[in-house]
């Protein structure tokens, strides 16, 4: 636990009151911090030995018309894992890349960007990743609706309906009666 | 009949009058130099066509000899009498157009100086008027090698002085032993009583003529001067240098060796193997030359070599080979010294980099050099051709297999220098066609005619090819007709 | 009569190929422990082929590939001696000619499959190519050394001298004959040399763009290659005897490769050729070694 | 008449470089006029084999010339080539230089052919060397360097030879020599060695793939298919005529040089398949075939030389093909390089099936002009019972398998590129040597009879029994070789191939892109697999591939090179060191004749 | 040319398209447990040679363009298996933004085999039933699809989301 207190130390002396810190679980502690100290207190993390960037996930907090970005940061010499939060307009959500700091997160922005049509300038590689010919609003949004979206675009199957008819007869014998 | 004589007394004449002519006219100086050389040239032609039925002998001041200096003109005094004259006459054309520094008349007054006292040295026959005849084209190519006052120019001239007088003086010691043994001054008479020299004295003349003539002849260990020398003066200047001067050397050791000395073993093997060394040496530096008028300044002295290696072979078909090789160098390299000189004039130096691709923008005058760097590497149908075949033919009748291979090794890397030039001429893309005036490419152009024609007919020459060596080999004969009952 | 006798043959001898090539699969199948196709499955894979429509061509080159190679191999059946029947045309050519007609088909197919310009095909035709250098080689210098033993080029003579069973050339040949056996595995492209065809990596290499008639032509092909390989083997080293024994004697010797084929993993293209030019090569020269030694 | 054949050469030279300043075509055109009149001269001259001497220049010295079967044989396969390659000329719409310095070489080709002593033969060969030099050495400088120095090395260790013979036996003949003073074998590897660099064969090849590749695309197909043939020329003469004596009762030199031939047919093919240009490859490809025919000479039974006599045949025949193929695909595409070329066959089908017959002879494959010479070299090397050097020789006809795929499948085969979507068939003039090469090719292939019929005449004229043949068939003590019947049966099989093929239903032709990536193509990806074809013979080859025998030449060139470097210092110095010089060389010559002089 | 139709149904070369997680079961069905060489099936590494077309899972948008693609490279006749059921109409992906629904709208499919990813001796009851289709004639989807292509590429073309889609002659 020691590990843990010490950093978020340093992390409340380098930034202020501004980043919040506290501990989670065990051996995992999160900060949030505004958008504006978010590229600083990265690169100050990257330096005190969080060199593994494991995921960028973002909440969608429809309510409060914001989205969260969480930067899940990993140590090795520590095994720590640190959460750093940031919170986002929603309407328009752009935020600056953070490849200079970690090279990886290319994939991860050019993924958010897709599912949730954040824009991340500076990311050269921002094509769709999985959604090949997409027409429809980013999907993991939470005013996206996906039955609508499968009804017009595939033909839902009611499947409450009986067997879905073909056009040849059903042959009897073999596998008639299972 | 216009006497030989002439052919020494006038220019040296009209040398001395330059000063009144250049106060005349400033542009008259040329045309009378012209005038002049012309005149040896139509003298040179009329004795050439006379010798081949009996050598002419012409007595100074009414005394018969062996006491009055004689000039005496053999078939060999006569091809070579013919070949200076021809040479100069077209370098008198191509000075028409050249600029010269000021004074433009003393520069002339010292090429007639220079022509005078060469063709005074082969028409001789009196060893102290060789010396006296060495020493004025001697002062007068010392004085033309650093006309231009530049620091190559001077350089040069400075070493040819320095090396050019200390040879003089040594051929000077050696009439001067001759002297005191024999009493007399005249070749011939020499030559009837060289038996009563003892060995050691002999020996120590050759020694003597040898290194003085050697400087002159452009044999190894003093030929160090050629090439600062050539690649200092003026391009006309170094075109006589090459081709009159240093066959004006070369005929007087020949005529001392082989006439007045008496050929013996041991001085044509040296002959042999010094010219051997200075043709390997030579032909060895002018491999890594970047500059192109020093790499031929080289190949000169390299073919020179190649000459006396020839004439130290001594058999009656080296020694034809051998003149044969000497005329067709002195055509060579008169082109490739001219058609250099029009090449200089379109770009700034001579360096091999800066002349890339000058073949192109001069077309005719980049064929003519090539042509004769081709004579010169022995391209069958061209008069190098013939003699390079005939000179190795006698190489191998006298079974000297080792100075066969280094010759041809010499010949290989000679190719090699100079088509690697010729190739670099021709690189690049086409440039403006700027050709030059046709007054200066006449000269070449009638020097590659002489060399494409000799190329089909060599016969041509046969008979006086014959006749000069006939007349080197047996001593007799020449003592007989200046002695003998040969009336002037 | 001879146009007749030559068709008798070039049937018989596809038929005899493609039921190799079942009993092979079955054999194989065995050997894995499973039932396997049924014997003639090979012929209903050439008719199913034969009978697709709307096959797909790249160009003339493509479609003229498999023709070559066709072409190819019912040339060399003129050249190859069946048992003790004497071939078509021994007189016309000897087994320097054969040698020289291996190569077209090879060439054939190689050009189709290049026109595909599909990578897996041009990758498998330099790895059949650069194969070649290896196994013609050692096969030839196996060859060879027969051919200086009794002076002669003609491979009917070879096939005349040997006679019956106990003067085999097996016997006093034999190392020249188990480096051929060697070369022979490459030839017919079995594993571990079966890098031209190498399924999961190029995708069954030339062949890959072959689709309907031009694949079934090319089944033809392997099917009378395999008999006129194993043929060229019985020949030089298993002797004469009537057609029922050279019948048995190929089946036996393909049997024998397609057991290899089934034990051994495949090589990599430069370790193959490399493995050529060291043990098999080693093993001919001391073939004709022998042969030096034994004149 | 023997006199024009070559007069007409250098004639017409002249006169091409006259016409060719205002238009190059008329120029091209006047060219072709004169190499025509040579190949009409030559054809019937057979009968009127004669001795025909006159001193052109009367100087001790006379060019004498002599029509002998051998010369007429090669100065026909010559002269054709040449009028050939002047037809690819014609449409490269070459300059007037290279005009007149490919007719004077051509002519001096034809003056070696015919050369009845040794002083023309060698007058002539330096003519060919200096002037095919000249028609590369202004685009291409240190490869034409190259090729004249090593034939001039070349050349004047022939000169040497020829000076020592004209010493021993007085006359400069071409006769054979009987009683030799000297040593016979340093004379006879100075005199072949002009020969044996003229044929490109092991150790003295390293000129050949530059020279090949650099000279310009019509020209080549003389250079390498003709001019190579003067040093076959005068090995034949060489081994068979001038110093038969030696070379029968010496079997060793014989065999030393059959395996030399084996071997740089072996090595040169092994190069040719790791080269990315083409020009290149065909020109290792050139010494391979070469090899075979050092090889055939050097195991020197009948069977062998004529053998080795058909090689060179065909060499010039499909060697020239396939430069002419490379000629016609660069004056449409602008490159030779293997990498950047791909899919023409879609455009050029003319040349495509042209260089499919070319590798098919190349291959020496039976019923093309390849196969009957190399059959012949495996009979004459069983018939001998040497088998390791029959591996040898079958490895490296392999290779040519191997790299002739590689050359159609590199320009032909494969993706077509966007750059060449508009590429036209080549012109018709640079065509017209393939059709016609087309023809030999296979009517010698299939009746190599009537090609035998003139080597036997050859041979029997250097004292050899010929080879048993029919105008098709040809038979060795081992085995026989009928090529109208493979010819035919080939034929007949094809068709019954085409038969099967075309009973079942058509094929419908898909577009270029419907196969690996199924249309997907990325921008700028080519498909085309061909740079580092044969990459994995290459890593298993590498130790041996690094030892090169070129490394040597230039390590001695690179030595006199820094001795004159070193000598030059000696003419640098000043004033000074020029006196010490003197005075050194006083001191020398006083001690030089310290006897004669007693002090 | 009742030869070739035997011939057609007794030797089927198979190339397996491994969308979803069916392809796991494919390899006991090719080895000794279960064998389907045994009825002339063999596995085939390209669209070229191959006969049936097994699509082994659900479909995205993004595999299905390659799947019609490769369909357009096989020659006639050709037949399709969908494997599982989310072939048939989704399986549990049935409400997701991505994955195809009815692969019978897109490529005409000749047989389906129900079960989330069905057992090996399943499948081989497929290609037994696949057989006797073949045989009487029946497994005709090729000439379905080259009959009403245009439905077809109206189909492809919606869910690609361009107004027209040709496979790959453009």
């Amino acid at each position: 636990m020691n590990g843990e207190m010490e950093i978020l130390e340093k992390v409340k002396k380098a930034f202020g009151e501004k980043a919040e810190t506290a501990p989670k679980w065990e051996r995992q502690s999160e900060i949030k911090v505004p958008l504006e100290l978010l590229h600083p207190l990265l690169g100050y993390l990257r330096a005190q030995g969080f060199g593994h960037l494991a995921m960028i996930s973002c909440v969608d907090w429809i309510e409060e018309g914001e989205f969260e970005l969480v930067y899940h940061l990993w140590s090795y010499e520590k095994r720590l894992h640190l959460l750093v939060k940031t919170r986002i307009d929603r309407e328009n959500p752009t935020v600056e890349t953070i490849i200079p700091i970690f090279r990886i997160a290319e994939t991860y922005e050019r993924e958010l960007h897709e599912m949730f049509g954040i824009d991340f300038p500076g990311n050269p590689n921002l094509t769709p990743l999985f959604l090949e010919d997409w027409d429809g609003s980013p999907p993991m949004r939470r005013d996206f609706d996906t039955r609508k979206y499968v009804e017009e675009k595939y033909g839902m199957i009611d499947l409450t309906k009986e067997l879905w008819k073909r056009e040849e007869p059903v042959l009897e014998g073999e596998n008639g009666e299972d | 009949m216009v006497s030989p004589i002439l052919a020494i007394v006038i220019p040296l004449a009209i040398a001395f009058l330059m000063p009144f002519f250049s106060a005349l006219s400033r542009k008259s100086v040329k045309w009378v130099f012209l005038a002049v050389i012309a005149f040896n040239f139509y003298a040179a032609i009329m004795t050439f066509l006379r010798v081949l039925s009996g050598p002419i002998l012409v007595v100074t001041a009414g005394i018969k000899p062996p006491f009055a200096i004689n000039l005496l003109i053999g078939p060999l005094g006569g091809l070579l009498f013919l070949l200076f004259e021809g040479v100069a006459f077209l370098y008198a054309i191509f000075l028409l157009k050249a600029e010269i520094k000021e004074p433009v008349h003393r520069f002339f007054m010292l090429f007639l100086l220079n022509v005078a006292g060469a063709t005074g040295m082969i028409l001789t026959g009196d060893l102290f008027n060789l010396f006296v005849f060495l020493e004025i084209t001697g002062i007068s190519a010392y004085g033309l090698v650093g006309f231009k006052r530049d620091k190559k120019g001077l350089e040069g001239g400075v070493k040819y002085l320095i090396l050019g007088s200390v040879g003089s003086t040594l051929f000077l010691l050696g009439v001067a032993l001759l002297y005191s043994q024999v009493g007399t001054l005249n070749m011939a008479d020499i030559a009837g009583r060289i038996w009563m020299l003892k060995k050691p004295t002999l020996y120590a003349a050759f020694i003597m003529f040898l290194v003085g003539l050697g400087v002159e002849a452009e044999l190894f260990p003093m030929n160090a001067w050629v090439p600062d020398a050539y690649e200092g003066a003026h391009d006309t200047v170094t075109a006589i240098l090459s081709t009159v001067l240093s066959k004006a050397g070369l005929y007087a050791l020949i005529r001392v060796v082989f006439t007045v000395l008496s050929p013996q073993k041991a001085f044509l093997d040296l002959l042999l193997w010094a010219g051997l060394i200075t043709l390997l040496l030579a032909e060895l530096s002018a491999l890594r030359q970047k500059n192109v008028k020093r790499m031929i300044a080289y190949s000169s002295v390299g073919q020179m070599g190649l000459v006396v290696f020839a004439f130290g072979m001594g058999s009656l078909f080296a020694l034809q080979a051998a003149l044969f090789q000497a005329v067709n160098h002195v055509l060579s390299k008169g082109v490739l010294f001219l058609s250099l000189a029009i090449m200089g004039k379109k770009r700034e130096g001579l360096e091999l980099e800066n002349l890339r691709g000058i073949g192109r923008e001069l077309p005719v005058t980049g064929l003519l050099f090539s042509i004769g760097a081709l004579s010169l590497l022995g391209l069958p149908f061209l008069s190098g051709f013939w003699s390079k075949i005939s000179l190795l033919l006698s190489t191998a009748d006298l079974k000297l297999w080792v100075p066969l291979g280094l010759v041809l090794l010499a010949s290989i890397i000679e190719a090699f220098y100079y088509l690697r030039t010729i190739g670099v001429f021709y690189t690049g893309t086409d440039f403006r066609f700027r050709e030059t005036a046709f007054i200066r490419l006449l000269p070449v152009l009638v020097l590659v005619f002489v060399i494409l024609y000799l190329g089909f007919r060599p016969g041509v020459l046969a008979p006086y090819l014959k006749g000069a060596a006939k007349e080197l080999v047996d001593r007799s004969g020449y003592i007989g007709w200046v002695i003998g009952g040969l009336k002037p | 009569m001879v146009i007749l006798e030559f068709f008798l043959v070039l049937i018989g001898i596809t038929a005899l190929g493609l039921l190799y090539g079942g009993i092979a699969r079955k054999w194989s199948a065995r050997i894995q422990r499973r039932y396997g196709p049924p014997f003639y499955q090979n012929f209903l894979d050439v008719f199913k082929l034969l009978g697709k429509k709307n096959t797909k061509s790249h160009g003339v080159m493509f479609a003229l590939g498999p023709v070559i190679a066709f072409t190819g191999i019912i040339l060399s059946l003129f050249f190859l001696p069946l048992g003790n029947s004497r071939p078509l045309l021994s007189f016309e050519g000897d087994i320097f000619v054969l040698f020289y007609l291996l190569v077209i088909a090879p060439l054939g197919m190689a050009l189709g499959a290049g026109e595909a310009a599909n990578p897996n095909a041009t990758i498998g035709i330099a790895r059949g190519l650069t194969l070649m250098l290896g196994y013609e080689l050692i096969f030839f210098l196996s060859a060879i050394a027969v051919m200086v033993k009794f002076n002669t080029a003609s491979l009917w003579k070879i096939v005349e001298i040997q006679g019956t069973f106990p003067k085999w050339n097996l016997f006093p040949f034999f190392l020249s004959a188990f480096a051929g056996l060697i070369a022979l595995q490459g030839m017919m492209g079995e594993k571990p040399f079966d890098l031209i065809v190498a399924p999961h990596e190029i995708a069954s290499g030339p062949m890959v763009e072959y689709n309907g008639k031009y694949l079934g032509l090319l089944q033809l092909y392997h099917a009378i290659a395999i008999v006129v390989e194993t043929g060229l083997f019985v020949n030089v080293f298993l002797g004469g005897g009537s057609i029922l024994t050279f019948i048995l004697k190929t089946f036996f010797v393909f049997m024998l490769a397609v057991t290899i084929d089934n034990i051994m993993p495949r090589f990599r293209i430069g370790q193959a050729v490399k493995f050529y030019w060291k043990y098999p090569l080693i093993i001919s020269l001391l073939g004709i070694l022998v042969v030096f030694i034994w004149r | 008449m023997t006199f024009w054949v070559i007069a007409s050469y250098f004639l017409g030279g002249i006169v091409a470089y006259v016409l060719a300043r205002p238009s190059r075509k008329i120029g091209a055109f006047v060219a072709l006029l004169f190499s025509i009149y040579p190949l009409y001269a030559l054809i019937p001259a057979l009968d009127g084999g004669f001795y025909l001497r006159f001193t052109v220049i009367p100087y001790y010295l006379h060019l004498s010339f002599r029509l002998t079967l051998l010369g007429w044989f090669f100065a026909l396969i010559a002269a054709t080539l040449y009028s050939l390659s002047l037809f690819s000329a014609y449409s490269e719409k070459r300059d007037s230089f290279f005009l007149l310095s490919s007719m004077f070489s051509a002519g001096g080709l034809m003056g070696v052919f015919l050369a009845a002593d040794y002083l023309t033969l060698f007058i002539f060969f330096e003519i060919m060397a200096f002037f095919s030099a000249f028609t590369f050495i202004r685009e291409h400088r240190r490869s034409a360097l190259k090729y004249i120095i090593y034939s001039l090395v070349g050349s004047y260790a022939f000169l040497a030879a020829l000076l020592v013979i004209n010493r021993s036996t007085g006359s400069l003949e071409i006769t054979p020599l009987s009683g030799f003073g000297g040593s016979v074998p340093a004379v006879m590897s100075l005199f072949i060695l002009a020969f044996w660099v003229k044929s490109a064969v092991m150790p003295f090849h390293p000129w050949a793939p530059s020279a090949y590749a650099d000279s310009p695309h019509s020209y080549t197909p003389f250079f390498s298919g003709a001019l190579s043939k003067s040093g076959v020329y005068g090995l034949v003469l060489a081994f068979f005529y001038i110093f038969a004596g030696f070379f029968k009762s010496h079997h060793a030199f014989g065999y030393i040089f059959a395996w030399i031939g084996a071997l740089t047919a072996l090595f040169a093919g092994i190069y040719a398949l790791l080269q990315d240009d083409a020009k290149k490859l065909l020109a290792y490809s050139s010494i391979s075939q070469l090899g075979y025919v050092a090889f055939g000479l050097g195991l020197g039974t009948s069977l062998s030389i004529t053998g080795s006599l058909f090689v060179a045949l065909g060499h010039a025949v499909f060697e020239s093909l396939l430069f002419f193929v490379i000629a016609a695909v660069y004056i449409r595409t602008g490159t030779t390089m293997l990498t950047e070329m791909g899919g023409l066959i879609k455009k050029m089908p003319i040349s495509f099936i042209a260089l499919l017959f070319g590798i098919i002879a190349a291959a020496g494959i039976p019923p093309t002009v390849g196969f009957p010479g190399k059959w012949m070299l495996y009979e004459a090397v069983l018939e001998k019972g040497y088998p390791l050097l029959a591996g040898a020789i079958f490895a490296a006809s392999i290779t040519a398998f191997l790299y002739c795929y590689r050359l159609i499948y590199s320009i032909f085969l494969g993706p077509l590129k966007k750059e060449f979507r508009d590429v036209r068939e080549a012109p018709f003039p640079a065509l017209v040597p393939l059709l016609l090469l087309l023809i030999p090719l296979l009517f010698f292939g299939l009746f190599p009879g009537y090609v035998v019929d003139v080597t036997d005449s050859i041979l029997r004229e250097f004292g050899y029994l010929g080879v048993p043949h029919t105008p098709a068939k040809l038979l060795s003590g081992l085995g026989t070789f009928n090529g109208l019947a493979v010819g035919i049966t080939m034929g007949a099989a094809f068709v019954i191939a085409f038969l099967v093929h075309a009973v079942f239903s058509r094929s419908r032709k898909v577009s270029e892109l419907n196969n690996y990536t199924a249309g997907e193509v990325a921008e700028g990806v080519s498909m085309h697999y061909v740079a580092d074809f044969y990459k994995f013979i290459e890593r298993e080859l590498h130790g041996f591939l690094k030892l090169r025998v070129e490394a040597l030449f230039n390590w001695i060139a690179e030595g006199i090179g820094g001795l004159g470097e070193v000598l030059r210092r000696v003419y640098a110095g000043d004033i000074q060191a020029y006196l010490v010089y003197l005075i050194l060389f006083l001191g020398f010559l006083f001690t030089l004749y310290r006897g004669v002089l007693r002090w | 040319m009742g030869l070739f139709r035997w011939s057609q149904s007794r030797s089927l070369w198979m190339m397996h398209f491994c969308t979803g997680c069916g392809a796991v079961e494919m390899p006991p069905t090719m080895t000794s447990r279960y064998d389907m060489e045994r009825f002339g099936i063999i596995p085939m590494a390209t669209p070229r040679q191959a006969d049936i077309l097994l699509i082994t899972g659900y479909l995205t948008v993004k595999t299905l363009k390659r799947v019609v693609r490769s369909y357009e490279q096989m020659a006639d006749p050709k037949y399709v298996i969908g494997f599982g059921s989310c072939t048939i109409n989704g399986g549990m992906y049935w409400d997701s933004y991505n994955t195809v629904k009815q692969l019978d709208l897109y490529i005409p499919v000749d047989l389906y085999i129900a079960g989330c990813m069905p057992r090996p001796d399943s499948i081989i009851d497929a290609f037994v039933k696949l057989r006797e289709m073949i045989a009487k004639g029946e497994a005709n989807g090729w000439k379905r699809y080259r009959e009403n292509l245009e439905w077809y590429r109206t189909n492809q073309a919606k869910v690609f989301n361009v107004e027209k889609w040709s496979a790959i002659e453009p």
